[in-house]
């Protein structure tokens, strides 16, 4: 079970993650944290049309929530806001490749979480996502 | 007495066949070591049947049934109370109200007896290493009145800093409530100590004992306290069950908490008056079965002693703070091996989040907490967003600990990969 | 569906191998004839099973566990929460709140609504016929914030006046509570007219379905209310559950009940903030034993089909009243059989006190109760001090009240010697 | 049980109660109701000297309460105020002469527990008679 938890990928994203840091003056950006564990995740976008021309991430917490949001920027770079607003929780899923159980969906769905309550400019809920 | 109890160290493996639920196996075959009892403790199979047979033989609503099964129900009811009044050496079972557990416990208090004694700029004092379920019904209360809340500050070994509380006594509290032990570092606090002193300052004194009462032998007269709460599901009993211990003239003077069928002496419909204690604090239909739940778990572990049962788990923390310090990376909270340190282990592992450590464990099926134990303002205290802690009952032993430490050695393998 | 279900008449008797107690003998060689269904139900054994299961198997503290077992406990808490949502079909099982009973669901509702909501001078109307359950915590409320209570009056065959209901709506109450059942008289109340009528005064609404929810089918969204309260204990379900269902947008906007540990979001030493709903009113460790006993009871009751258990308990108590009605001196209170006399029958039999009646029936293995009810209220209206009253749940049988019949004619046979 | 429970010296008892009535200007008077059942019952004690020179006793109830309030004013007329607080639960079962089940013991002791309120002057407490 650990093993398949912590694969590669989720290690190297946790380890060195992607689009890590802040941007100085975000179209969007929203921040929120997963109260049972305490990880933080933000988000910041700036868009430029109607998509994504940067995103950046920062916060921090377990590896899940972690690699989870670095993944989520790698996805998105250069996407339409709509096709952000598509992305599902079964997406997110299919990008880690490991089994998540239900203890731990809040630490793998708080990066997908905060960037659509950043692009909705709402606070999304963690059951409709 | 030492002579006719099973020696400290072999408490655990000698029992661990009583609780179905150690039997267990994961997928590859890894034995359940389960160190969460702080949370909640596993039940053995006496407890299991207590309740069963209880529903299959003598289940009724109690009190005012004049029929043989009514009657017999409420003659276990009564029986659990006594158990329980026997295990803390209360003075009658009068003064042990039945709840759901600590929470609900210290709420009573908080609301019936802190609504009517506790006023407008009176000062209620907590510890910084509370569990929440003895700060949050505080802060209700103090919002309602008006008052302060001050908490007794702890020292970087997590130990409550009597300076400070001396401080805060010369303030005459109108409350002092602390906890027994430390659920989240296991620091075992001198409760009659800090007793003696609230009360020479004219505090009345709660003690809660959520982890005080499944480590140690608790007597509370010997302590001293005024209020006493503690949860049955922490002492092998079913979840449901909790009691509120009380002076007698405390209770009896105290407005009722909930109101409803069981604690009246007399309804209309525009006023009531109220039942003697217990009964006033008991409203509606109890929790029977697990009230005869816990009164077997009582039994049960009175059946161990609870003198050894403590020394079996400080022998076993002893050994794990050991083990644990022999691992570089590894950080562990709280005081030092010793006797007032209780079968509960806080630790953080460098550049592994506790929940990730948390998870590696349970791929070996080793079941610890990570988190913030219910203890915010003592997690920001000690710098920490969360710690993983591992936690000892009766069932456990120097295997489980070794598999601990085995699986975090596993946990900084695959982070260090 | 008739087709698909056990003929009414024979609910009972083929059911009877399923609960465990109801096969005890007196030692007489009797038969138990259980009768006090009202007060608490007994539990067949899938429950009491379901209940063992969960210690032996899957026991462990519930939420931020990121072991298996907590995830598993965790799982069959909230499955339990689901369960109970599609029984009453709320709209979310985030409507539905764990609680010990009813009682503690109506204090909640009193406690935390009331005191947010309810203000001095305000007008709460409750009943005459109802439990203490649902008069004293209103009382309670009121006292604190200087609310008034008047109750609805009822006619003498033990129907709510609704003339007298109406007057009170002209005051323009803030709340309605009233039972959707009557457990002393059996009573079957117009819910779904009085929460209209209510609703279009202005009040929030509250049920207390104790006796509701264990003798007829409960649909939270066709009846329209606010709040509704059962205990699990009543509905074949372990003693310590029971549910505070409550309309999503309310329970949002309300305060917290009881404060500790799973009802937070964030804790510091001066203030808080609250997790949301349902976790906001589920302070401390819950009964998670009892919840899965609830879920386990509730999907019985789901393959009998509740229509069935109440054509089956109507076509009983129409049955009994029959029986009751050829006994001279025997009188019954509450309406005559019908669709608004679920099973429970209250009577007196002239010159024999309702405690000697029981103490007779007991000696024959009829259990039966006798007292007040918690209706004291009740009791001064119809001008008795006391009832014994006979009542039924699916395993009840016309055997039962055949036996009921033949020890009551006992007693008058030794009371007239 | 039943027949047990109701034998004949309690239905005689409580069909033909012994010194019902009041006392006009009673020495020593207390009632009190068992709030479980609803039974009542009021003791008058007349006290001359150091003994009962007459008791009477009114109320309703079960047969159980009733009888043995009936039953206790036959055992005390004429003793000393020292034997009748000298009177104790296993007297009154006794005298009873049938099984009392926990459930009924209250309605059974109730004559008893206003007898030694009105006796000693105050509310005597059930667990202690
Ligand atoms: C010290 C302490 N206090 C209070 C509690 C609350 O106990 P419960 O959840 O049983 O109410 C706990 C347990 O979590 C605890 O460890
Ligand atoms: C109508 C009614 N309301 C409330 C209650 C209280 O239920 P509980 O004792 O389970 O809280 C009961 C049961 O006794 C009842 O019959």
């Amino acid at each position: 079970m650990s093993e398949q938890l912590y694969r590669e990928n989720i290690l190297d994203h946790s380890r060195h993650p992607r689009n890590k840091g802040e941007i100085d003056d975000p179209t969007a950006t929203y921040q929120d944290t997963n109260p049972l564990c305490g990880d933080e995740v933000r988000m910041d976008v700036r868009i430029e049309g109607d998509a994504v021309a940067e995103i950046k991430f920062s916060g921090r917490g377990c590896a899940i929530s972690q690699a989870s949001a670095s993944m989520l920027t790698e996805m998105v770079a250069g996407q339409s806001l709509e096709q952000v607003k598509a992305i599902s929780r079964e997406d997110i899923l299919d990008e880690l490749g490991v089994p998540i159980s239900p203890a731990r969906m809040k630490c793998a769905m708080l990066g997908l979480k905060v960037l659509k309550s950043a692009i909705y400019g709402v606070p999304q809920d963690d059951d409709t996502l | 007495m030492a002579t006719t109890i099973p020696a400290p160290t072999t408490l655990g493996a000698s029992i661990r066949r009583d609780f179905p639920i150690l039997q267990q196996e994961n997928e590859r075959g890894q034995r359940l070591s389960f160190l969460d009892s702080a949370a909640s403790s596993q039940k053995p199979q006496v407890v299991i049947d207590a309740v069963s047979s209880y529903y299959a033989e003598e289940n009724a609503n109690i009190h005012r049934g004049v029929y043989t099964l009514s009657e017999r129900a409420t003659a276990r009811y009564e029986e659990a109370r006594q158990e329980v009044a026997s295990f803390i050496n209360a003075a009658s079972p009068k003064e042990c109200i039945f709840t759901r557990n600590t929470t609900e416990a210290i709420n009573l208090v908080a609301q019936s007896w802190g609504r009517a004694n506790v006023r407008n700029g009176d000062l209620i004092v907590i510890t910084e290493m509370d569990h929440h379920s003895n700060i949050v019904p505080w802060q209700l209360l103090a919002e309602a009145v008006g008052a302060e809340i001050a908490a007794v500050g702890i020292s970087d070994d997590g130990r409550l800093d009597l300076e400070s509380l001396n401080r805060l006594l010369a303030r005459e509290p109108k409350v002092v409530a602390f906890p027994h032990v430390s659920n989240a570092l296991g620091t075992v606090n001198p409760a009659a100590e800090i007793i003696r002193r609230a009360k020479q300052a004219g505090a009345t004194v709660l003690v809660d004992s959520a982890q005080g009462t499944p480590h140690l032998p608790v007597d509370v007269r010997a302590l001293g306290a005024d209020f006493l709460a503690f949860s049955g599901h922490k002492v092998l009993a079913p979840m449901g069950s909790g009691v509120l211990w009380g002076r007698l003239d405390l209770l009896q003077a105290m407005p009722p908490f909930l109101g409803g069928g069981g604690m009246i002496r007399k309804v209309e419909i525009g006023r009531s008056t109220w039942a003697d204690v217990p009964a006033r604090f008991e409203a509606g239909t109890p929790a029977v079965g697990d009230a005869v739940g816990l009164g077997a778990a009582l039994r049960y572990l009175t059946r161990l002693d609870m003198a050894a049962v403590s020394a079996h788990e400080e022998a076993l923390t002893r050994y794990a703070l050991e083990r644990l310090a022999e691992l570089p990376g590894v950080t562990v909270f709280g005081p030092p091996a010793g006797e007032d340190h209780a079968g509960v282990i806080s630790f953080t592992v460098e550049e592994i989040h506790p929940h990730d450590v948390a998870s590696v464990l349970n791929g070996e099926n080793v079941a610890v907490r990570a988190g913030h134990h219910c203890c915010q303002p003592l997690m920001a205290r000690l710098g920490v967003v969360a710690t993983t802690r591992a936690s000892f009952s009766v069932y456990s032993d120097r295997d489980d600990v070794d598999r601990l430490a085995e699986a975090i050695m596993k946990a900084q393998r695959i982070f260090a990969a």
